[in-house]
């Protein structure tokens, strides 16, 4: 499994370079990403924007990323393309992932995210 | 391709993953050469078969390579239909699972992992029929579709 | 694809001469999903298709549209079977035309304009065989060939 | 049948632009080189570039234009990819034609044939 990984601040981003997420290429995904994201900082990007086939074993290790990674660090995902953005929708999981359409907006969000959390600190 | 009743093409192959994903690329070409006027329909087809074959080796067929699958592609312009055949065990209960996934987002530990390529399937495809005949598992999807 | 007995893949279609000319196209396509190795190889089975199922319309069918047509294709990395079947008029004399086709390249009036097609076929296909049965022309090209 | 044809001197020069030479564009074909060549020049090059594709009724509307232009019109094909190429050796026609890598080279050996012509003359 092809990505680049790179950290933004307190930020680790993790862009597959892979044209497929799905039941032959998961187990290598699931590997890759937890290797990608060991950096213990708390705040994760995906960028999916290379991806241009998922399926529902696909959907279902993002599900399992997300168990993976607990309550205590936070996962966003960016650069779906339609037809990826469509499962999340079908599988009704679009609720449970914060999805935006770049890697820059998740770093921004990242941001705010700190500042408040400072100010109420 | 202009439609007559014979037009149908009908693919033989072996399980494994890497066959069925194969498969489910070639059924996509196809679509484009016989001119499918729908790029979008042409996405859902792929994906729809990509799940439904996945379970077949995976589930009729609890991973055994080599076991026959085939498929029977039907291509219109604004509509296609795809017969899935295998000699595997059985849907359990003799039925369709009914795709549904019931899950509360707010409860991480709970979500499931799993299950949502039948979920995918109904909700894309405007027919899902099974049938057992003959010790074979018969699924039937069919969509209609506007350019 | 891995090769097991029963990788095929049927193609039923009416004919027309733009039936089989996407007919070619999608057995050149088949051949890239499953990895046939040699580009020229695909080359040279979009050209001998195109030339036998073009003599299937033109001269089994004498050009009658919607007419039934099978293309049963095996594919392997390094070597290709197809097998064409038609309902149509017998080969002349019972027997594949030899494809040879004289001419003295220095009379410009007695240059043939046509009958290059089976010397196309016979020149590149390693089997070429003709059999009548059942009332159906059965053809079968076939090539072994290196990456 | 899409073409292009322009005047260099003395020369013709057809370019197709259709991917495919066979047996649904023949006719098409026929019309549009009479069409092409219907200035009354004596030297004609046929550019091939764009085909990708060529079977038996293709290489059989080449034969068919060049004993339309006769004894007295000459006819040179350029441009051939390696699988239309192959055509013409497999079907010996190469013999029948003359073909050169590119239009300039044509056009190079119309010259030579004028100025051949002339001091002969
Ligand atoms: N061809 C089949 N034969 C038997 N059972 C099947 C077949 N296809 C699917 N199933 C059943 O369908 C379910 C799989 O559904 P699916 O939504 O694809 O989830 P999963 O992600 O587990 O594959 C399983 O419960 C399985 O028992
Ligand atoms: N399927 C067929 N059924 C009957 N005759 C055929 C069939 N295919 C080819 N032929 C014969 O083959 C010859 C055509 O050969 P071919 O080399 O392709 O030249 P052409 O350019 O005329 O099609 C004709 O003489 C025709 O009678």
């Amino acid at each position: 499994m092809r990505f680049a990984s790179e950290k933004v601040g307190d930020v680790v981003v993790m862009s597959l370079e892979e044209r497929r997420l799905d039941s032959r290429t998961v187990a290598e995904f699931r590997e890759a990403a937890r290797e990608a994201f060991r950096d213990d900082c708390g705040f994760y990007v995906l960028d999916l924007s290379a991806v241009g086939f998922m399926d529902s074993a696909g959907v279902g290790a993002l599900v399992g990323l997300l168990k993976y990674l607990g309550r205590h660090r936070r996962l966003e995902l960016c650069g779906l393309k339609p037809t990826v953005r469509k499962i999340f929708r079908l599988t009704r999981l679009e609720k449970v992932f914060t999805i935006r359409d770049s890697k820059e907006a998740c770093i921004a969000a990242s941001r705010s995210l700190r500042s408040a959390s400072r100010a109420r600190g | 391709m202009s439609a007559t009743a014979g037009d149908q093409v009908r693919f033989s192959i072996g399980s494994s993953f890497e066959n069925v994903a194969t498969l489910a690329e070639e059924v996509s070409d196809l679509c484009k050469n016989r001119k499918v006027s729908s790029p979008d329909a042409i996405d859902v087809l792929r994906l729809c078969l990509a799940e439904a074959l996945n379970n077949i080796v995976e589930h009729a067929y609890e991973g055994a390579e080599g076991r026959p699958i085939f498929a029977d592609v039907r291509l219109k312009s604004d509509r296609y239909e795809v017969m899935l055949i295998d000699e595997g065990k059985p849907m359990p209960g003799g039925k369709l699972p009914d795709g549904s996934c019931e899950f509360d987002s707010d409860e991480l530990d709970e979500l499931p992992e799993g299950g949502f390529g039948w979920m995918l399937i109904r909700s894309q495809m405007d027919t899902v029929e099974y049938e057992r005949r003959d010790g074979c598992n018969i699924l039937r999807l069919e969509k209609t579709f506007s350019a």
